[in-house]
C-alpha cells in the first residue's frame, strides 16, 4: 500500500489529453487524496509534446517529482521523452493502435484502447478507457470515477453515462490482464479528508482579490497570467464589478491606477514583458500614492524567452525596475492558499501603504493545481486604511484637504472624487501637501523620505506585523534553505530527504520581497551553519537583494534556468555536493 | 455624489496657482471655457475628475477646483476610463497635447474612440511639443521648421477628426481657444453627450509656434454654423466637409444621437457609482463560486 | 545587395522548420502567397527582411529564408523603419496578427501610415489573439464570444482600412488567405508600390474562431475586381464603398501613385543603403562642425 | 589677482538671460580661461526662476560652487534667492530701474540700465552693458568681449557693432564709478591656453556618437535629453545620415534596434520616463544579440518627478530594470570630454559585445557647459567586432550560417541583411545557434551563460582592458571617495579640500557601472581606511550594486536628492561629520 503516487500522460498538444488529465485529476481530488498537478507545455497551439502530471498523497504534496508509476503515453514521443522517470517497476500504458516501443526497463500495458473506443461507439472514449485502466495499475478503485462520469453526463442522458462506465471498466479489466500483479497499490484516502478544490494559483488570486473587495480588473493577455482576467471576466459581473481587457499592460495598469484613485480596487496581472512595460505607470502610482494591485506572473524571460517554462527571474525588474525612486511592495506566495491569502493582503496593504503592491508570482504556481480547503469569505478581513472622512472634509471648508499631509506614519487619509472639499491634485510631478507641484528642496527630502519609507522595515497591518519570512525546520540547522514563489514545494521536500541524511535543515520561505525582512533572515543565517538560496534564475537574484540590503554571511546559491522544475532530490544533491565541496562535513 | 443643482460661481472652478503658462498661451481659453461649461452644466466641484497629459497644456488640472489626477505622457485615455468606471457619476474630463494625444499616446486614444466610454477629451493642440520647447508633433504642418525639423517636416501631420469619425467615434467637434462663447457650448454638449466624446480645441502656443498663430486661425478657420444644411449627424458629410476644408473648421463636426456609452453595455455593470458600494461579498454566492473549483 | 535576376525557386524561399501552426490554419496560405510574390519579383532571399511580431502569426518568419526579425508585442513597425533607413536596397515587410498591430501596436502603426516609409504590412487577420488562446482582439465581431468576454464582446471593431485611408495611406488592400492568386497579386503590388502598403489579410484561425470561418468568409466577402467602376485611385470611392461592403471586400482598396517615400523626404539621404557606406568621416567637415562650439 | 572666479546672473525664464550669459560664456572661453557654465530652471516656459553661473579660472573647474564674486540680479527675486551665495565683498549688480534693495552683507552696485540701453537706441542692449558692468566688477578687461561682438554682429552692420561696444563700455564705466575699488582681479589667462570650445554633454556625446560612425538616431524629446536629438537632426543629414523623431520611446529603441540589425549604427537618448518605457526592447536586444547605445540623461525621478533637477537615481533601471536576465553594459562618464570618449567607446563595446550599451548620463552632465580641447575625430578608433566575412558566407552555402555559433568568447560574427547566405532569424524567443526557437534545456544553459558572460568580468576592446574605475589621489588614504556622473567634479574639489585640512585622500570614478569593477574596487576599499559613496540619490544605489555584487568593507554612503547640486565643501563637510560620528579621527 503506497502513501503517494504519481501518474503521468504524455502525447501532443491539441489532442484532448488535458480534459482526460483533468477528469482523473479531479477525481483523485475528490476521493480526498491531496493531489498536485501540473504540466508542460510549448509555445503553440497544436502539436508540439505536451504532458500532464498528477501527484497524489495521503498527505499534502507541493511540488513536481520525477518519480512516475503510471505513464499513460499517447504517442512514442512521449514514451522517448517521459519513460525516464518511471520508478523501479514502473507501467508505461499505451495504446497499442500506434504500435509502442518501449525502451528497456520499463514494463510496456498495451491494448487497443481506439478499438475498444469504437466498439463503445465512439473514440472519444479512449480518454475515459485511459483513465479506467491508469486507475487499475494505480489501484485506485473506479467508483470515485463513476460517480463523477454519472453526475457529469446525466442530463445528457442515461447511455452517456452508461458507455463511459463501460469505457472505465474495459480500460481497467485490459490493464489488469496484461499487469497482473505488477500494478501498484494506493492506500485509501485519509478517512478525516474535509471537503477539498483543486485549484490554481491564477483562480486563486482572483478569488482572494474579489473576496478583499477588488472589483475590477484591467489587463492584457499574456501567457501564463491570462486566466486572472478571464476567472474575473466570469465573475467579476456577478457581483457589480468589471473585467476588462486593455489594448496593452501601460494602459491596462493606468486604468488601474485610475479606477483605485476613484476609490474602487482594482487590479492587473501580467508576465515579465507586461511588467516591463508598466514600469513608469507603476513609479507614477508610487509618486501619486495611490494603491494598485498588480500580478506578475513570472516565466522564461528576458524579452519572449520561453514563456511556457517556470523561471523566477522578474526579481529585480519588480523591486528595482522602474527610473527614479517609488515605493513598491512585493509579495511572494508559493502555495495556492498563500495565493489566495497574499491576493487579499495585497489589497490591504495597498490601501494602507498607498503604493504599488507587487505579487511575485511565477507560472508554477498560477498553472498548476493542488488540493486546498476551500477558501471562505471570511477569511478575508478588508482593510481600507486611511480614508478622509466626508463629514470633517464639509466642516474643513475649500482649499484646505491636504492629500499629503505629514502624519507619523507618512501615510495621510486619502479622499475620492465624489467627495466634497476632498479635491486635490495628483500628480507624478514633485508636490507638496495639497498636491500642488512645487520644487522646493526641503519639501522634496521630506517627500522622497516620505514616499521611500513604505519600503523599510517591517510591513504593518492592523497593528500586526506582516510575516515577510516564514520558517518551518529544526533549531540551530546546519544547513538553512531559503527559497520562495512555488520552489519552496520542492524545497521543503528536499529538507526532508537531507534530515533523513540526518542533517539539522531549516527552511525560510521568503512571502515579502519588498521590504526584504532583512534583520530576520540575518538572524536566521547568524543561527545557521550553511545557507543556501535556491531560486529559478541565473544571477542568483534574490541573493543580490539579500547583499544589497546588507545581509552578510557564507550563503551560496543554488540556481536553475534551464526551464526545467527544480525537483527535490536534485536539491538536496546539489546542496550535498556543494557542502563536500566546501570540505563541510554532510552529516549521515 | 449628491445631484444638488446650486448655482456655481466661476471662482468656484478656480484654484489659487500661480501661472505655469506663457501669458497669451491658447491653453488659457481652453480653461475659461471648460470652467465656464462646468459652471453652467451646475456640476459640483467634486463630481468633477480631470485627468491631465504631460505638456504645457497638462497643466491644466493645476488650475482648476476639482479632482485632478497628473498621467504620464501619453496614458489619459486609459486612467479616464479606470476612473469613469470606478464612479460613473462623475463627469470625467480628459485633456491633454497633440503630442500627449496623438504621438505616443495614439494606440490609446483610438481604443478609447473605439469602446465610447462616456468621457470627455479635450486635446489642446498647438501643433508643437511646447513644455519640452519646440519640436515638432504629430499635427505640424509639412515643412514646419522646429528645433528636431530644422529643415522643415517631412511628415504627414494627422488628421484627428477624420481618423476619429473612420474609427467609429460618436462625437467630434473642434474648437478654437480665442472663440470663447462656441467653446464653451461645445464643451457643454460633449459633457451632456452620452459617449466618448473629442473636442480638438486649437489653442495657439505663442512661444514657440509661429506659424500657427492666433491671426492664422483667424482667417484659415471655417464655423460649421456658416455652412447652410450641414448635419452633424451625417457621417459621410462630417468627413467631406473636413476633407473639403482640410479640418480647419470649427463647431460640431459629428454626432451619433443613438450612441451608447461602453459602461451600459458592460455586462452586469449597475447604474450607481461602482466606488459607493460596500466591498462586502454575497458569502453564499462566493462559496459557490470556490465549490465550482471541486 | 547585388542585384542579379535568377530565376529563383520557391524553395529558395523556404526553411526547414516544422510546424508551428495548427493543421488548417489561415497562416499557411499568407505565408505561401508572400513566398510566392517574393520569388515572382525575382527578390534575393538576403534582400528580404521579415520583421514578425508576436502572436501565432508572427512565427512566419520561422518559415521564411530571409533575414527575419522577431520583435517584441506590438512593435513591428519602428523596426521596420529602422531597417528600411539603414538599408533602403532591402523589401522590408512587417507581418504579425491583429492584436499585434491594432491593439498594442496602434500607434505605431497610426504613425507608420503618416510617414509612409517604403515598407509592406501584412497583418494576418483572424479576429481573435491565436497564440494566447483565444482572447478578443481589436478586430473581432460585436457579441463575439472569447475567453475574455464570455459575455460576448462590447466593443466596436476597429476598421483598420477606413481608417488607414482617413490617416493618409497611400496603399491599401485587403486579401484572404484561401484567395492564392488575388493574394500574390496584392503582395506583388504592395512590395512594388512605392511607400506604405497594409494589406490586411484574412487569415481564419481554425482552433478559437468558430465564427470566421473559411466558410464565413466565402459569403461574406465582395471582391472589388467585380465591382463594375471600382477605381482605387478615387479615394472617397475607397472609403464609400468600405462603408457599404463593412470592409468586407478583397482587392486593392486605394492606391495614390504620386506617394513619395519617408526615406526619399529625409533630408541628406543618399539613394544606396546607408549600411553599405563607410563609417569614417570627412575630418574637416567635423572639425568645423566642432570649432563652432568656440 | 584671483586665479578663479565665479559670475551669475538670475532672473525670470524667458527673458533672454540666457543670451547674455551664453555670450559672457563665450567670450570667457575664448579669452582662454576655462569655463565651468550651469543653470537653474524650472519646468514651464516663461516665469519662474532661472539663473546661470560662470564659474572660471586658470585651471580646469569641473564643479558647482557657491562663493560668488558679482551676482548681476535681473529682478528681486534672484537676490533674494541668490545673494546668500556671494562671497565676502562680493557684489550685486543689479539695474536701478526695478529699485532693487539688498540684503545687509551684500554690496549694492545698481544703475539705470534701461536708461543708458534706450539712450542707446534699443532696451535689448541691457544685456551687453550688464556684461561690460560684470566685465568690469571682475577685473576682466573689454577686449575680448568686443571682438566677440565685432564677428558677431558686424555682418549685420557696423552700427549694430558700435552701439554693442558703447553699451560694454558704459555699463563698465558706471559700475567702476560705483564700485571704485571693490572691484575683483582676475588674473589674466594662462598663457600656454591653446584653443578649446565650450560645449555641453548632450552635444558632446552627439558628436562623439558621430565620429565613431553613429549615422542614425531616433528617439523622442524629453527633457534634459533632447538636445541629443535636436544636435543630430544638424549635422546627421550633412554626413548621410539621419536623425527621426519617433512618436515614443517604444518605438525611438525599435527603430534603433531594427537599424543596428540592418548593419547602421544607431543610438536613441531620452531620460528615466524613457527608459522605463524601454525596458522591454532592452531585453529584447539583449536576447536577440544585437548592438544597441542608449543615451539616459538622468533627471529627478520617479515618474516626472522633478525634471530640471539633477539626480543619479535611474542606476538600477539602467543595471536590472527589465524582466528576466539579458545582458546590458552601462558606462558612466562625468566630463565633457569623457562623454565625448564614452559615446564612441560605447558604439565599439555594442559591436563587440552585441548588445545594448546604456550611457548613465545625468542633466548636469548633459546640459553644463565646460571648456574642452577641441575632439579630434582620429581620436576615435571605429572597431565594429565580430562581423560575417561575405565571400566565406557565400562559399559556406544555404543553411549553415549559425549567427549564434558557439565560441570561446561568447560572442558570435553577425551577418547583414544583403548578405548572401547570411540569413538568420533573430528572435526574443530562446532560440539556438542559427537563430531557430527551440525550448531545449542544455540549449538553453548555453545561451543564458552566453549572454550573461557579457556582464562579468572586465569589460576588453582590442585587447586592451577598458578602465572600469579610475583612481586619483594618494596612496593608501584615509579616506577613499567614490562617485560618477557630474558629481564626480564636486568629489574632486571635496578631496582637495580635505587634503587641506592634511588628510589622505583618494578619488575612485567609476567609469564602467555593469560590469561594476569589483575586484579593482574592493583593492581599493581595503586600501583605505574609510571609503565613501557620494551620489545623488536616495537609495544610495551604487552602494548597493556594490554590495549586491559582492564588495564588502566599511562604505558609508553620501545621499543627496533634494535637487540641489552637491558642492565640494558639503562633501568634504559631511564626509568630516560621519568620520567624527563613526569616531574616526579626522586629521587636521
Ligand atoms: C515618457 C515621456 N516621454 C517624454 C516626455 C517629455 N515630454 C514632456 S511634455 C512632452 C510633449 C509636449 O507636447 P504636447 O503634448 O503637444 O503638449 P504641449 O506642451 O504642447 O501642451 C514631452 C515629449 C515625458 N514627460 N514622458
Ligand atoms: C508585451 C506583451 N504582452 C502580451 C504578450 C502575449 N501575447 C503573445 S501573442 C499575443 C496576441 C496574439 O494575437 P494576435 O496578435 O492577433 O496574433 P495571432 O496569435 O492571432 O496570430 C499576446 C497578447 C506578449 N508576448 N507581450
Ligand atoms: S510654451 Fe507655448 S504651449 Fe507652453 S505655455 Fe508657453 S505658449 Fe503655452
Ligand atoms: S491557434 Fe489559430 S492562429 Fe494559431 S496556429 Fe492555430 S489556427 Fe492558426
Ligand atoms: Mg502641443
Ligand atoms: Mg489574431
Amino acid at each position: 500500500m503506497l502513501e503517494e503516487i504519481v501518474f503521468k500522460i504524455g502525447g501532443e498538444q491539441g489532442q484532448g489529453l488535458d480534459s482526460t488529465a483533468d477528469t482523473f485529476a479531479t477525481v483523485i481530488n475528490r476521493l480526498g487524496y491531496w493531489v498536485y498537478y501540473y504540466k508542460t507545455f510549448q509555445s503553440r497551439i497544436k502539436g508540439g509534446h505536451t504532458d500532464f502530471t498528477i501527484r497524489l498523497g495521503r498527505e499534502r504534496v507541493l511540488a513536481a517529482v520525477p518519480r512516475v508509476h503510471v505513464l499513460a503515453a499517447v504517442d512514442q514521443e512521449s514514451i522517448d521523452l517521459l519513460s525516464g522517470e518511471l520508478v523501479e517497476n514502473g507501467l508505461l500504458l499505451a495504446d497499442a493502435h500506434f504500435k509502442p516501443t518501449a525502451p528497456s526497463g520499463t514494463d510496456l500495458i498495451a491494448f487497443d484502447m481506439t478499438g475498444i473506443a469504437r466498439e463503445l461507439g465512439n473514440p472519444i472514449y479512449r480518454g475515459m478507457i485511459a483513465i479506467g485502466a491508469s486507475a487499475a495499475l494505480l489501484g485506485i478503485p473506479l467508483d470515485g470515477f463513476k460517480q463523477y462520469v454519472a453526475e457529469r453526463f446525466r442530463r445528457r442522458s442515461e447511455d452517456i453515462v452508461q458507455a463511459n462506465w463501460s469505457a472505465l471498466e474495459r480500460g481497467a479489466e485490459e490493464a489488469m490482464k496484461l499487469a497482473g500483479s505488477r500494478t501498484f497499490h494506493m492506500a485509501p484516502p485519509p478517512a478525516e479528508a474535509g471537503e477539498r478544490i483543486l485549484i490554481a494559483g491564477n483562480e486563486a488570486m482572483t478569488l482572494g482579490a474579489m473576496a478583499a473587495g477588488c472589483r475590477a480588473v484591467f489587463a492584457y493577455p499574456i501567457t501564463p497570467a491570462s486566466e486572472v482576467l478571464e476567472t474575473a471576466t466570469k465573475y467579476f459581473p456577478r457581483i457589480g464589478g468589471l473585467a476588462v481587457q486593455m489594448e496593452d499592460e501601460l494602459s491596462a495598469l493606468a486604468a488601474c491606477v485610475g479606477a483605485n484613485f476613484a476609490g474602487v480596487r482594482a487590479m492587473t496581472a501580467t508576465s515579465g514583458p507586461g511588467i516591463s512595460l508598466m514600469q513608469e505607470n507603476l513609479g507614477w502610482a508610487g509618486i501619486c500614492e495611490i494603491p494598485v494591485v498588480v500580478i506578475d506572473t513570472q516565466r522564461g524571460g528576458p524579452s519572449t524567452g520561453m514563456p511556457t517554462k517556470v523561471e523566477q527571474s522578474d526579481l529585480f525588474a519588480l523591486t528595482l525596475g522602474g527610473h527614479g525612486e517609488a515605493p513598491r511592495i512585493v509579495l511572494a506566495p508559493g502555495t495556492i492558499d498563500q495565493a489566495y491569502g497574499d491576493a487579499a493582503l495585497a489589497f490591504n496593504l495597498a490601501d494602507n501603504y498607498h503604493c504599488p503592491v507587487l505579487i511575485a508570482s511565477d507560472l508554477g504556481l498560477a498553472h498548476w493545481k493542488a488540493s486546498v480547503p476551500p477558501f471562505k469569505a471570511t477569511d478575508v478581513q478588508i482593510d481600507r486604511g486611511p480614508l478622509a472622512n466626508t463629514d470633517e472634509l464639509v466642516n474643513l471648508g475649500r482649499d484646505v484637504f491636504q492629500r499629503y499631509a505629514r502624519t507619523p506614519s507618512g501615510v495621510s487619509p486619502r479622499s475620492f472624487p465624489g467627495q466634497p472639499h476632498g479635491q486635490y491634485l495628483a500628480s507624478g510631478a514633485e508636490h507638496g501637501p495639497t498636491g500642488k507641484v512645487t520644487e522646493n528642496a526641503a519639501n522634496r527630502r521630506y517627500m522622497m523620505d516620505r514616499r521611500l519609507s513604505r519600503q523599510s522595515g517591517t510591513l504593518m497591518l492592523g497593528g500586526e506585523p506582516v510575516a515577510g519570512v516564514e520558517y518551518r525546520g529544526d533549531d540551530k540547522p546546519e544547513v538553512l534553505l531559503i527559497s520562495y514563489g512555488s520552489t519552496i514545494g520542492a524545497v521543503w521536500e528536499a529538507a526532508t530527504l537531507l534530515r533523513a541524511d540526518g542533517m539539522r535543515v531549516g527552511v525560510a520561505q521568503i512571502r515579502v520581497i519588498q521590504p526584504l525582512p532583512v534583520r530576520d533572515l540575518q538572524a536566521l543565517i547568524d543561527g545557521a551553519g550553511h545557507t543556501f538560496v535556491i531560486e529559478h534564475n541565473a544571477l542568483g537574484q534574490l541573493a543580490f537583494l539579500m547583499r544589497g540590503h546588507g545581509v552578510h554571511g557564507r550563503v551560496g546559491s543554488i540556481l536553475k534556468y534551464d526551464g526545467t522544475l527544480f525537483l527535490a532530490d536534485e536539491v538536496a544533491g546539489r546542496i550535498k555536493d556543494a557542502l563536500l565541496s566546501e570540505g563541510a562535513t554532510a552529516a549521515g | 455624489m449628491t445631484t444638488q443643482q446650486p448655482a456655481y460661481k466661476i471662482s468656484d472652478y478656480r484654484t489659487d496657482e500661480s501661472s505655469w503658462w506663457c501669458p497669451g498661451c491658447g491653453d488659457f481659453g481652453v480653461l475659461a471655457a471648460l470652467q465656464k461649461a462646468v459652471m453652467e452644466l451646475a456640476i459640483a466641484p467634486e463630481n468633477v475628475a480631470i485627468v491631465a497629459g504631460i505638456g504645457c497644456s497638462g497643466k491644466i488640472g493645476n488650475y482648476i477646483n476639482s479632482y485632478n489626477i497628473h498621467t504620464t505622457h501619453g496614458r489619459t485615455m486609459p486612467v479616464a476610463l479606470g476612473v469613469k468606471l470606478a464612479n460613473r457619476e462623475l463627469t470625467v474630463i480628459a485633456a491633454g497635447g497633440d503630442g500627449d494625444g496623438y504621438a505616443i499616446g495614439m494606440g490609446h486614444f483610438v481604443h478609447a474612440l473605439r469602446r465610447n466610454p462616456n468621457i470627455t477629451y479635450v486635446v489642446m493642440d498647438n501643433q508643437i511639443y511646447g513644455l519640452t520647447k519646440g519640436q515638432v508633433s504629430p499635427t505640424s504642418m509639412e515643412g514646419f521648421e522646429t528645433r528636431s525639423t530644422p529643415a522643415g517636416s517631412i511628415e504627414h501631420p494627422i488628421r484627428p477628426l477624420q481618423m476619429a469619425i473612420a474609427t467609429g467615434a460618436t462625437f467630434v467637434a473642434q474648437g478654437f481657444s480665442s472663440k470663447q462663447k462656441q467653446l464653451v457650448e461645445i464643451f457643454k454638449q460633449a459633457i451632456t453627450h452620452r459617449g466618448f466624446s473629442l473636442v480638438n480645441t486649437i489653442s495657439p502656443c505663442v512661444t514657440f509656434n509661429k506659424v500657427n498663430t492666433y491671426d492664422y486661425f483667424k482667417t484659415e478657420l471655417t464655423d460649421l454654423e456658416t455652412i447652410a444644411g450641414y448635419d452633424p449627424t451625417n457621417r459621410t458629410m462630417a468627413i467631406e466637409t473636413l476633407m473639403a476644408h482640410h479640418e480647419r473648421v470649427t463647431g460640431i463636426i459629428y454626432r451619433k444621437p443613438e450612441s451608447v456609452p461602453f459602461e451600459d453595455r458592460l455586462p452586469g455593470f449597475r447604474a450607481d457609482g461602482l466606488a459607493t458600494r460596500p466591498l462586502e461579498l454575497n458569502e453564499r454566492e462566493f462559496d459557490q463560486i470556490v465549490m465550482s473549483y471541486r
